[in-house]
């Protein structure tokens, strides 16, 4: 299983924000899912992704080339699109397609027409006159036009709606098809993730959290909700605790030993989702529940 | 008579190609109704008129009782909102924005507002445009919430934000119904946001009301029915609100799930439709406006 | 209320203003340097009273740059209250500006106007008039179609100044566009002498004050109808 | 008060919030007079909707086992003992029909399954 992205113990700091020994890689042919608060990071690594800064630490490897080397080739094959697509407003679709086109060696002007008529993109219209939806859609035709590997989406879908969102989603299951090429896609509606995503990587705090297959966070992750009395004897499992005045809902990375531990006792197991993890692990950093607070990672960083 | 925070009858308006259908649709005092729709489909139109800040062709918004245009004033200062299009001055701050609004209202409250620049973790001083998307709403958020609105009229208020914050807003949107005499209108494209809180769901499709209803009713009486074309053949009629074809089969919202348990053939699986279903299954192409 | 809306524009356009100020009171000095002796004052007046208008102007108009209308429209005000306290704003800030012209025009080493005739009751009144009037034509377009109505407006008056001065030039004063202007002149200097008459300077006001009511409701009604 | 909501579980919310607070109430967790938080305080601390809690008080107090007092708020009503008696003999009755269902699953007769009854009954006492 060769990695089409690798990114080992990255690190990078400026005015109040340290990304700190970041590790996570991609393989070919799925899609990654990038999640984590507002502030964790992830806008900056898809930036030292894209070269667009330099890291202080640690290294990225991109279709198997170092990007700090080789960043022009690398960025030559992956497509980004990002949530204000800061393309030249007063330009039409055509127009600012045949800019773009001469960045990229693949560009293949015939993908881009059809993935055009297909998105029903008006060539001729102006940018500046597209809706939201529009202008995401252009930008992900421009990502798609260059045989581009890998796919880079950085919050596209922020306020779009459903209908919209599952449309993009089931693009990018299609672009996996050939199993040779990935996406990683970051983005704050976690629902969407749980519908398309193989890999979840969770960053807080300029941390990795976990980076693993989406079932695995499934099956190893879950809320456990029960009445205050039971609180200190999971404290052990429990990585992120919110009390109300009728009982507990804690999140843990454990959920077989927490059903063991609380068999037959008044307790509801259940699946966590991609929201309440993020949820309730906020809680943890924020120390307002276990001694340990900080949400160290759960040893395996990646996975193989 | 139960009385409602907010009542829209019959409501047109129309202008470059889209048209506001005799839009009707009653909030309770008391609840918090979420509004979902496409993009384009009206939403925030019907906010402006709420708002009185577009002319309607026809039509009546009441707000709290009174006629939103008759008193505006009065109606306006006992609502709190929050745009999805840009409304601020730019090159203005927070502490600025404040000192020219605080005075228009009667209940403003410097402890709120101080609480929640706090909580919200925003800078008094920086200029508006200099901040994150994320900020902005929280920067639009706490001018609305410093006033002791009775009604929060919020378009899109969590695009954006993450779900910690999103789950700490509806907390406090929860937090605020304590008061019976507190409402919120709640227009988002995230609609798991709705499922947990809200109270009624009101569906905007192409400029009309495809349906105002409790989210509770909503949720279990209507279903998904699951099966190949055959299977769902039966399942025409009134309770069809949307179907689409995939290669795999064929998918039919209904609303009534037992009666289309009973009127489907074999090999058919209900599912309880979650409030993003409904909406891509009411609006997707394959279905016939019913 | 009319005093909150004022502040709300004036606090958040102070940067704007206090640029603005520094460069129009720049000019006024700059252009009295120019201008040199044959500068009367009617026409320092008339000219200095026509720019001071444009500072409110541009605090005015930066609403519309941010779509801010949406904000201000959103607050517990009618549309006709936030009309009127622009009305004031704009003929307030026009004063003011006017004041400081009237001490430029004093104290300006190199004026040459005559400092009676400056501070006159007649001069104070032919600037008073000339800002009502600005006013009064300005803000409806303000109102109606925001900043962008203003620029064109500018754009509008200053081709038909060039149209004016070329045909005035070509074709000699016979022309109806001469006849224009030159009528203009001398309905300001006819305002301007009479304007020493308190009989000529009663009916004068009430037309100022009937004008701007006109155009206050003229500019409610074109604001209340726009889609902010 | 114990309120434990299962979102993946398959009944309704306002069913489960009163299907536990029924049960605390004839367990004696809750006993009679016991004053219970407003259905919005319930909302909120529970982050569902306030009809949701609504609605499982009304089922609640339409089987008495709850009644709101105008303005003072809700109390846990009195239970009258042969009333309460009967509703959980008609638990035991419940919890019997599950174990009948499991065993036919499992194609245990009916002598057998008693029989594994008698073995319970007699280990207890």
């Amino acid at each position: 299983m060769d990695q089409i992205l690798e990114v080992r113990g990255l690190d990078k700091s400026y005015a109040g924000f340290a990304l700190r020994g970041v590790s996570f890689s991609l393989p070919r042919g799925y899609i990654m899912g990038l999640i984590g608060p507002n502030g964790a990071g992830k806008t900056t690594i898809i930036r030292l992704l894209l070269g667009l800064a330099r890291p202080d630490g640690g290294e990225i490897r991109a279709l198997g080339l170092d990007i700090s080397t080789n960043g022009a080739i690398v960025r030559s094959r992956i497509g980004f699109v990002h949530e204000a697509p800061s393309f030249y407003l007063h330009l039409t679709v055509a127009g600012l397609a045949s800019i773009v086109a001469r960045f990229y060696p693949h560009w293949d002007a015939t993908v881009f027409r059809r993935l055009a008529s297909e998105f029903q993109l008006p060539l001729g219209k102006r940018v500046y006159a597209l809706s939201r939806g529009m202008r995401t859609k252009l930008a992900l035709a421009l990502a798609l036009s260059h045989d581009a590997e890998l796919l880079v989406l950085d919050e596209p879908t922020s306020g779009l709606d459903p209908v919209f969102r599952r449309e993009l989603l089931e693009r990018l299951a299609a672009y996996i098809q050939d199993g040779n090429r990935s996406v990683l896609f970051s983005t704050q509606i976690t629902s969407d993730l749980e519908r398309v995503a193989d890999y979840i990587t969770f960053i807080q705090g300029g941390q990795l959290v976990f980076s693993t297959t989406r079932d695995e966070v499934k099956d190893r992750w879950g809320l456990v909700k029960g009445g205050l009395e039971l609180l200190d004897e999971g404290r052990r499992f429990f990585r992120g605790i919110e009390t109300s005045a009728f009982s507990f809902t804690a999140v843990t990375d454990d959920v077989e030993a927490a059903r063991r531990r609380f068999a037959g006792r008044e307790v509801v197991v259940e699946r966590a989702s991609l929201e309440d993890l993020m949820f309730y692990l906020s809680r943890a950093r924020a120390g307002a529940a276990t001694g340990e607070g900080e949400g160290s990672p759960p040893g395996r960083g990646r996975d193989s | 008579m139960t009385d409602y925070a907010l009542e829209v009858t019959g409501l047109c308006k129309s202008y470059r190609g889209f048209a506001l259908r005799d839009v009707s649709f009653r909030l309770p005092r008391g609840y918090i109704m979420g509004l979902i729709g496409p993009n384009g489909a009206g939403k925030t139109t019907v906010i402006k008129l709420i708002m009185n800040l577009v002319r309607r062709h026809s039509g009546e918004v009441k707000v709290f009782g009174l006629d939103n245009r008759a008193a505006g004033r009065e109606i306006r200062s006992r609502i709190g909102f929050v745009y999805d299009f840009p409304c601020f001055h730019e090159d203005a701050s927070l502490d600025d924005h404040r000192r020219v609004i605080a005075p228009f209202y009667p209940r403003w409250s410097e402890e709120a507002f101080e609480r929640l620049l706090r909580e919200f973790e925003l800078p008094r001083d920086k200029k508006f445009k200099a901040l994150s998307h994320g900020m902005q709403t929280k920067f639009a958020l706490v001018l609305a919430l410093s006033h002791d609105a009775d009604l929060l009229v919020l378009d899109e208020p969590t695009a954006g934000l993450d779900p910690v914050f999103r789950r700490e807003l509806l907390q406090r949107l929860s937090a605020l119904l304590q008061d019976e005499g507190k409402s919120v209108l709640f227009s988002t494209h995230i609609t798991t946001d709705l499922e947990r809180v809200a109270d009624f769901v009101t569906f905007i499709r192409n400029g009309e009301i495809a349906f105002s209803l409790p989210k509770d009713h909503l949720l279990e009486t209507w279903g998904i029915v699951r099966g190949d074309e055959r299977a769902v053949a039966a399942l025409d009629g009134e309770t069809r609100k949307g179907l689409r074809r995939s290669p795999y089969g064929v998918e039919v919202l209904t609303s009534n799930v037992d009666e289309a348990r009973r009127r489907s053939g074999p090999g058919v699986v209900v599912d309880r439709p979650s409030l993003e279903d409904i909406m891509v299954l009411m609006t997707g192409e394959g279905n016939r406006a019913r | 209320m009319l005093g909150n809306l004022i502040r709300l524009d004036l606090l958040l356009g102070r940067r704007v203003l206090a640029l603005n100020g520094f460069l129009f009171t720049f000019w006024f000095a700059f252009f009295l340097w120019m201008g040199g002796p044959d500068v009367s004052v009617g026409g320092y007046i008339v000219l200095t009273s026509v720019m001071s208008v444009f500072l409110p102007v541009t605090v005015i108009v930066r609403e519309g740059k941010f779509n801010a209308a949406a904000l201000t429209c959103s607050l517990p005000v009618s549309r006709r209250e936030i009309v009127r306290a622009r009305y004031g704003l704009s003929i307030g800030l026009g004063s003011c500006l006017m004041v400081v012209a009237i001490t430029v025009g004093l104290l300006c080493p190199w004026s040459h106007l005559a400092v009676a005739k400056l501070v006159a009751p007649k001069a104070l009144l032919l600037a008073l008039s000339m800002i009502v009037l600005e006013v009064a034509l300005l803000l409806p377009f303000l109102f109606r179609f925001g900043w962008i109505g203003i620029i064109v407006l500018l754009i509008v008056l200053q081709l038909l100044g060039i149209v004016a001065l070329t045909l005035t030039r070509l074709l000699g004063h016979g022309t109806a566009f001469g006849l224009g202007i030159k009528a203009l002149a001398n309905a300001l200097r006819s305002l301007y002498a009479n304007l020493g008459d308190p009989i000529f300077v009663a009916v004068w006001a009430a037309v100022l004050v009937l004008v701007t009511f006109a155009s206050c409701a003229l500019s409610t009604w074109l604001y209340g109808r726009r889609r902010v | 008060m114990k309120i434990l909501i299962a979102n993946s579980s398959p009944d309704p919310i306002y069913e489960q919030i009163a299907r536990q607070v029924k049960s605390q109430i004839i367990s004696g967790d809750l006993p009679e007079g016991t004053s219970l938080p407003s259905i919005r305080r319930l909302a909120q601390e529970l982050q569902i909707s306030v009809i949701t809690t609504k609605r499982a008080y009304e089922e609640l107090e339409k089987e008495g086992f709850i009644d709101s007092v105008g303005g003072k708020g809700t109390f846990v009503a009195a239970q009258n003992a042969d009333f309460l008696r009967e509703k959980r003999m008609k638990v035991v009755e419940e919890r019997l029909a599950q174990a009948v269902d499991e065993a036919r699953t499992l194609g245990i007769g009916c002598d057998q399954l008693s029989e594994m009854l008698r073995l319970l009954c007699g280990e207890e006492s």
